[in-house]
């Protein structure tokens, strides 16, 4: 693809959040995290808990949720769904930025023939459609954990890979670069201490607007019964679980997961759309996946 | 979602179809002559139609007959055998006589060479059958004449006939080539009431009547057999009215007991769940712990909570439904957690810091494996898991794939599932007889007594079906006593059948339970009410 | 230089890209291929096991062992992906362990379906993009637009999944409308056009609302800054009705890019079609991705992604080619 | 051609695929200065980034005292490329904004594994040459003005002891007076060490000031 095409093409802009809109994710985010990050403390779940004898009860004062097929509190099992969502999200974008920003960086800093190399490859694997990717290496590693977060972090890079290039092909010939080059630096140096500091915030902004993307693959997988443990709560896990109750009127089973996975990577997007456009056009352009 | 069909390991693997043809072959008669369409709905699909491949083994099938059916009682009756084949008094020959003028599908008259083709096929090393295994007492077959086909087996072995329900093949068709991988497999010719019309995978199976059929013209025109691996979406089109019957998962089930036109069919099976407990496990290896376990599992509200009601509680692997049934071995249906803390206190399992016990160092701590696949056993995991908690044993459930579970069983307990009614030897033999311990999938926790092995020995040899009763009677007592599994329920198979619909017959379900061996096994007796 | 000459120059100059393309796509798909041969043989799967399937459970080890005799399961890696590669060359795609049939054939039996529900699924997304963009854009801030703009924010975060569950829920179940799954009627003998439409409706449906929102975002966006534009302004200033200015030079302009980000979106609405697939149990290729990689059947899960790799790449080619076509100031390298 | 000095050997050189110089001759004594003439785009700054090392010739050669230099960059051994020292006209650019002026100055004697003792001293030393207070050495760029980072810069290009020292529009940026203290340290060093210094300006009345000769570019 030319490269004035693709220009055009990521010159797409996108809804800008007004004041309102970002509060508001402020909010529900901060809310999230709190309630994720104390919820061991103050509302423990065992995830191999059933109470047989109250299965697929309605909402109520008692189950703001209603309880799925094994009697378990839906509201209970979103709350630590989500925090199983996340944290796959977030390790799995760290393991994307650690081979995208390595990729990167072994392009932007060398440059030549493995530069184009490294390039035609992400170009390929990003025409790939990456969630049959992610199946294939999921089958192959056999479902788990490990093996879900893997599937993200070697299917989610490349946009972390060219943002690195590109920011650190910039930078190469900036004169204070220049300066340190002609003072003496070596390679790993000018990498380490001039390069690579200035190139990661961008990585930081790049990972983090990847977590709602590695959370909606986990829950993609999850649902095809391809990611986590299924007696794990996992937002996922229980959407799969729910589509069973749907039938039988149970409604509730599969609306609640639904709805926080909604309601957080929609907050997350909008905060970090805010965070995209306060950067230049090239990298908000690589970011639009 | 409870899936009674059991292993997703390729479930359909081990699809049984069931010798219609047998039961009763006047039934045709009052069939208005060519009849309809009729719709089932299944949820696995068969890898082959090859019974050489393990399709349809334990049956005939709606396309093939083996030398012998099974009723609706499944009692063995002749099917291309003229009579019940005879068996020497040493037991170590069989001999069949065909039934004349059968022909297969082609027009191509049956004969014993076909039957000696099929048997052969299987035991053939370069076919990659998964039933040579179960055909190991057969040393050779002959075919003497036309008409005839001589087993010698090479130890006397009396289920034996029960191993002739394998459909038969036609030698012409098969021949000089590679089995594993002929067209045959997908576009099948047997001797069967039904003939394969077109196989969409992932979509249907349609089969057109055998006209032709020796046990009459089949009642209905055609049939069609979707493949809907989802429960969901099965009991959706279930629902939609797309099907005159469907096999669903219990829960899915009951919504239909109010809808008007269908009714929920509840079949008693010999499909058995139970949890395998290793004995190289440092915590089941104690057998107060085992027995502790068997006593604190709530089989009652497992049968409730997880099956929709649809099933019993199981305490062994003879159903009891079954002659061989032992009544004498029966456990508590609801938790017993006094009997089952006396018993851990007693063998000196004491109650540490949280709760968990400790004997010499040991925490009473273990991993119980399931399909990850299989949303019933994960829900029976679960619930065993919370009624360990009770009496202070921790279970750490692992959903894991096949392939994940086999190296970890000789360690690890394990929710199986297995169970056939036709004969108490078939599975029990390989599961709990010690010569197969840690063998695959045959005794995976090396469970080994004496008593035991001594009565599945005589069970198999013995020709005296009293003595037989004897020894299995022993034999499920010895694993009442000793628990290398606790059982927990018997499952029911249940269909929605529009109301419509005459002749369904249920019968007892073996595990395997796909395109038949399903409630439908005698569908070219079925007729629909306008 | 006259229009023939320019017109042959291009072709040239397109038959020339496709080439270099092929070029670089030949040891791209090597590498991928043994990439994924490498993961396949990493695998602990037991090939044999599979095979065997429930019937594991009573075959004995030496059975399994001839099982994976007759298949070289145990002959050194090398071997194996020298046998696949030449094989996969001389149109032999080996042997389904999960289908127990050649690969080949569940590929030719579902690749149709497949291929069916993503192009009617872009179709109307094409065009409804197209019409809702460009009305948006046309009032530009108004109520509908704003709407128009909020919706697919929303909908870029619902998974597509739970919008085809939601869909079955109020479409099939409460309303009764539509069939939840499947292609046909189950005693339809053949495959009737319309029974089948009636059965895409939702999958498609959702399908292409999950994918309309970059889509509708694009072309209002794009139409709105062509509105601006110079010529477009002129022609307003001479006149010209509104209809004529929008259809006439607005949208022009707008579409081309728009081509491109139909290739770049191709591999998000696949990932999508697998989803859908499996939701409503359609029998095309997703779905059996799935069941294959539950039943870790190597052979048919390499041959679905290295065949999707090689139409999306493809299709990209196409785009890139088209948008050529249409606009002359892209200079293809 | 003599032994020492730095030179170019009829380079030929591109920028953004434009062609700026074309078989340019140019060759720098020790202890002279000259001075580089030119209009904008005339490929003055190109040809000090070419002595530099900093980027590549299409055609000729780079010579450091009479070694012709193949490669630029990393390419180039620490000793020659170190030889040569270069001054930018924006002390902004050519500074880490992250970094404090003292670091600045110290980054390239670390960059080589200086003991920190000698490296401490050595800062010291330069930032009491180019007029920097201690006070000023902890501050960031962003907190000092263009000429107070300049002096900075100056300092940094001085600390390997350069044969070579290029300023490329070095003071445009500046006020008189530090223009004045600029030249004033740059001319001061390049007595004691017999250096070589090459100024590029379009300023005629300031290379005829400092320059011994004037060349100019097309």
């Amino acid at each position: 693809m030319t490269a004035t095409v693709l220009a055009r093409v990521r010159r797409l802009p996108r809804p800008r959040p007004g004041r309102v809109g970002v509060i508001v994710a402020g909010t529900v985010l901060a809310a999230t995290v709190l309630a994720c990050l104390l919820a061991p403390v103050l509302w423990p779940l065992d995830q191999s808990a059933v109470d047989l004898a109250r299965t697929r009860l309605a909402p109520s004062p008692a189950h703001p949720a209603g309880t799925d097929d094994l009697g378990r509190d839906v509201a209970h099992r979103s709350l630590y769904g989500l925090r199983v969502s996340l944290l796959v999200g977030v390790v799995a974008a760290l393991v994307a930025a650690v081979i995208g920003g390595a990729v990167g960086a072994l392009a932007g800093t060398l440059g030549g023939w493995v530069d184009r190399a490294l390039m035609r490859l992400v170009d390929t694997i990003a025409a790939l459609p990456h969630l049959l990717l992610g199946i294939f290496i999921v089958a192959m590693l056999r479902p788990s954990l490990g093996a879900v977060m893997l599937s993200i972090g070697l299917t989610h890079w490349l946009s972390t890979a060219r943002i690195v290039r590109s920011e650190l092909l910039s930078l190469r010939h900036r004169p204070f670069v220049d300066a340190a080059v002609s003072g003496g630096a070596g390679r790993v140096r000018v990498l380490t201490r001039h390069l690579l500091p200035h190139v990661l915030p961008r990585l930081a902004l790049a990972t983090t607007l990847m977590i709602p993307h590695a959370v909606w693959h986990e829950t993609a997988l999850s649902f095809l019964g391809l990611g986590l443990p299924p007696h794990l709560a996992s937002l996922g896990n229980m959407i799969n679980d729910g589509r069973a109750s749907l039938l039988t009127g149970a409604w509730w089973a599969s609306l609640t997961p639904g709805l926080v996975l909604i309601v957080v990577t929609l907050a997350l997007a909008t905060l970090t759309a805010r965070w995209r456009d306060r950067l230049d056009p090239r990298v908000r352009a690589e970011l639009q996946l | 979602m409870p899936r009674p069909t059991g292993l997703r390991l390729a479930a359909s693997a081990a699809v049984l179809l069931t010798l219609a043809a047998c039961s009763a072959p006047t039934a045709t008669s009052g069939a208005e002559a060519g009849g309809g369409t009729l719709v089932v709905a299944t949820a696995g699909e068969p890898d082959t139609l090859n019974p050489v491949l393990n399709y349809g083994v334990d049956g005939g099938s709606l396309i093939f007959d083996g030398l012998v059916g099974r009723d609706g009682r499944n009692q063995l009756v002749p099917a291309l055998a003229r009579e019940l084949p005879s068996v020497s008094d040493d037991g170590r020959t069989v001999t069949a006589r065909l039934r004349d003028g059968v022909v297969f599908h082609d027009g191509t008259p049956l004969t014993a060479r076909d039957v000696v083709f099929t048997y052969q096929a299987v035991l053939d090393e370069k076919v990659d059958s998964t039933l040579r295994s179960d055909l190991d007492m057969l040393a050779s077959v002959t075919a003497p004449d036309e008409a005839t086909v001589v087993f010698t087996l090479r130890y006397a072995y009396a289920p034996f006939l029960q191993r002739l329900a394998l459909g038969i093949v036609p030698a012409g068709a098969l021949a000089g080539q590679d089995i594993n991988k002929a067209a045959f497999n997908r576009q099948p010719i047997g001797t069967g009431p039904y003939r394969v019309t077109s196989w969409t995978p992932g979509d249907r199976l349609v089969l057109a009547a055998n006209d032709r059929y020796w046990g009459g013209r089949p009642a209905n025109k055609s049939v069609v057999v979707a493949f809907v691996p989802d429960d969901n979406v099965r009991a959706q089109r279930a629902r939609a009215g797309e099907f005159d019957a469907a096999e669903l998962p219990p829960k899915l089930a009951t919504g239909f007991d109010a809808q008007a036109g269908y009714q929920v069919v509840r079949v008693p099976t010999a499909d058995y769940r139970g949890v395998m407990l290793p004995m190289g496990n440092p915590v089941t290896a104690d057998v107060a712990v085992r027995r502790a376990l068997n006593a604190a599992v709530d089989r009652v509200a497992m049968v409730n909570g997880v099956l929709g009601g649809a099933g019993e509680p199981a305490y062994g692997p003879v159903p009891p439904s079954s002659e061989f049934a032992e009544p004498s071995v029966a456990g508590t249906p609801t938790a017993d957690p006094a009997a089952a803390t006396a018993l851990l206190d007693a063998a000196g399992w004491r109650p540490g810091p949280d709760g968990i016990r400790v004997k010499d160092g040991t925490r009473a701590e273990l991993s119980l494996m399931y399909p990850a696949a299989d949303s019933l056993r994960k829900e029976l995991a679960l619930a065993v898991t919370a009624d360990a908690k009770k009496i202070g044993i921790a279970i750490n459930p692992a959903g894991l794939t096949w392939d994940a579970i086999t190296p970890r069983m000789n360690k690890d307990a394990l929710i199986m599932g297995y169970g056939t009614p036709y004969d108490p030897d078939f599975v029990s033999y390989k599961l709990f007889h010690s010569d197969f311990a840690g063998q695959g999938f045959f005794n995976p926790g090396s469970y080994a007594s004496g008593v035991t092995d001594r009565a599945l020995r005589e069970g198999r040899a013995e020709a005296d079906p009293a003595r037989r009763k004897a020894a299995y009677a022993t034999f499920q007592r010895q694993l009442a006593t000793d628990v290398p599994w606790v059982f927990l329920t018997y499952l029911e198979h249940t269909y929605v059948v529009r109301d419509t619909v005459d002749g369904v017959t249920a019968r007892v379900e073996p595990h395997e339970h796909d395109v038949a061996n399903s409630l439908w096994w005698n569908i070219h007796t079925w007729s629909r009410r306008s | 230089m006259t229009a023939p000459t320019r017109t042959r120059r291009r072709l040239a100059e397109a038959g020339r890209v496709a080439r270099r393309r092929l070029l670089v796509a030949v040891p791209v798909l090597a590498a991928t291929s043994a990439g994924m041969f490498a993961l396949g043989a990493a695998s602990p799967v037991d090939p044999a096991q599979q095979y065997a399937g429930a019937a594991a459970f009573t075959t004995s080890e030496e059975n399994l062992a001839q099982i994976r005799a007759n298949w070289g399961v145990d002959d050194p890696l090398p071997v194996q992906y020298a046998r696949w590669v030449g094989n996969l060359l001389r149109g032999d795609l080996g042997w389904s362990t999960s289908r127990h049939e050649p690969v080949a054939d569940v590929l030719a039996a579902r690749a149709g379906w497949t291929l069916l529900l993503v192009g009617a699924a872009l179709a109307v997304v094409l065009v409804a993009s197209l019409l809702l963009g460009t009305l948006a854009a046309y009032r530009r801030g108004g109520w509908f637009d704003r709407a128009l703009r909020t919706s697919a924010y929303a909908i870029q975060s619902v998974p597509v999944f739970w919008l085809g569950l939601a869909a079955i829920a109020v479409f099939a179940l409460s309303l009764g409308w539509l069939p939840a799954g499947g292609l046909t009627d189950v005693t339809a003998t053949r495959t009737d056009p319309a029974d089948v439409a009636r059965h895409l409706i939702l999958p498609v449906g959702v399908l292409a609302l999950s994918q309309a929102p970059w889509f509708v975002l694009f072309i209002r966006d794009s139409v709105a800054d062509s509105l601006r534009d110079d010529h477009v302004l002129a022609a307003r200033a001479r006149g010209l009705p509104g209809r004529t200015v929008l259809f006439g030079h607005a949208l022009r302009t707008g579409l081309l890019p728009f081509l491109t980000l139909i290739g770049t979106h191709l591999p998000e609405l696949v990932g999508g079609a697998v989803l859908v697939e499996t939701v409503f149990s359609l029998p095309g290729l997703g779905a059996v991705t799935v069941q294959a990689a539950l039943g870790s059947d190597f052979p048919l899960l390499a041959a679905t992604t290295l065949a999707t790799t090689v139409v999306v790449l493809t299709a990209n080619l196409a785009t890139d080619l088209a948008y050529a076509a249409a606009d002359p100031r892209v200079r293809l390298e | 051609m003599t032994a020492r000095g730095l030179a170019a050997c009829q380079v030929s050189a591109s920028y953004d695929r434009q062609r700026v110089l074309d078989g340019v001759d140019l060759h720098i004594a020790p202890g002279e200065t000259v001075g580089l003439r030119g209009p904008s785009g005339s490929g003055k700054s190109t040809l000090a980034r070419l002595l530099a090392l900093l980027h590549a010739p299409d055609a000729g050669h780079v010579s450091v005292d009479g070694t012709p230099v193949t490669g630029i960059r990393h390419q180039v051994p620490v000793a020659v490329r170190t030889r040569v020292a270069i001054l930018f006209q924006s002390p902004r650019a050519a500074t880490d904004p992250r970094l404090s002026l003292a670091d600045v100055i110290a980054e390239p004697l670390r960059a080589v594994g200086t003991p920190e003792e000698r490296v401490q001293a050595r800062t010291a030393e330069l930032a009491a040459a180019v007029g920097l207070t201690a006070d000023l050495l902890t501050r960031r760029p962003h907190a000092v003005s263009d000429g107070q980072l300049q002096r900075a810069c100056l300092a940094r290009s001085l600390v390997h002891e350069p044969g070579y020292l290029l300023c490329d529009e070095a003071t445009a940026m500046l006020d008189a007076s530090t223009q004045a203290h600029v030249a004033a340290v740059v001319k001061d060093y390049q007595r004691r060490h017999d250096a070589g210094v090459l100024v590029i300006s379009h300023d005629a009345a300031l290379l005829g000031r400092w320059a011994d000769r004037v060349v100019g570019l097309p």
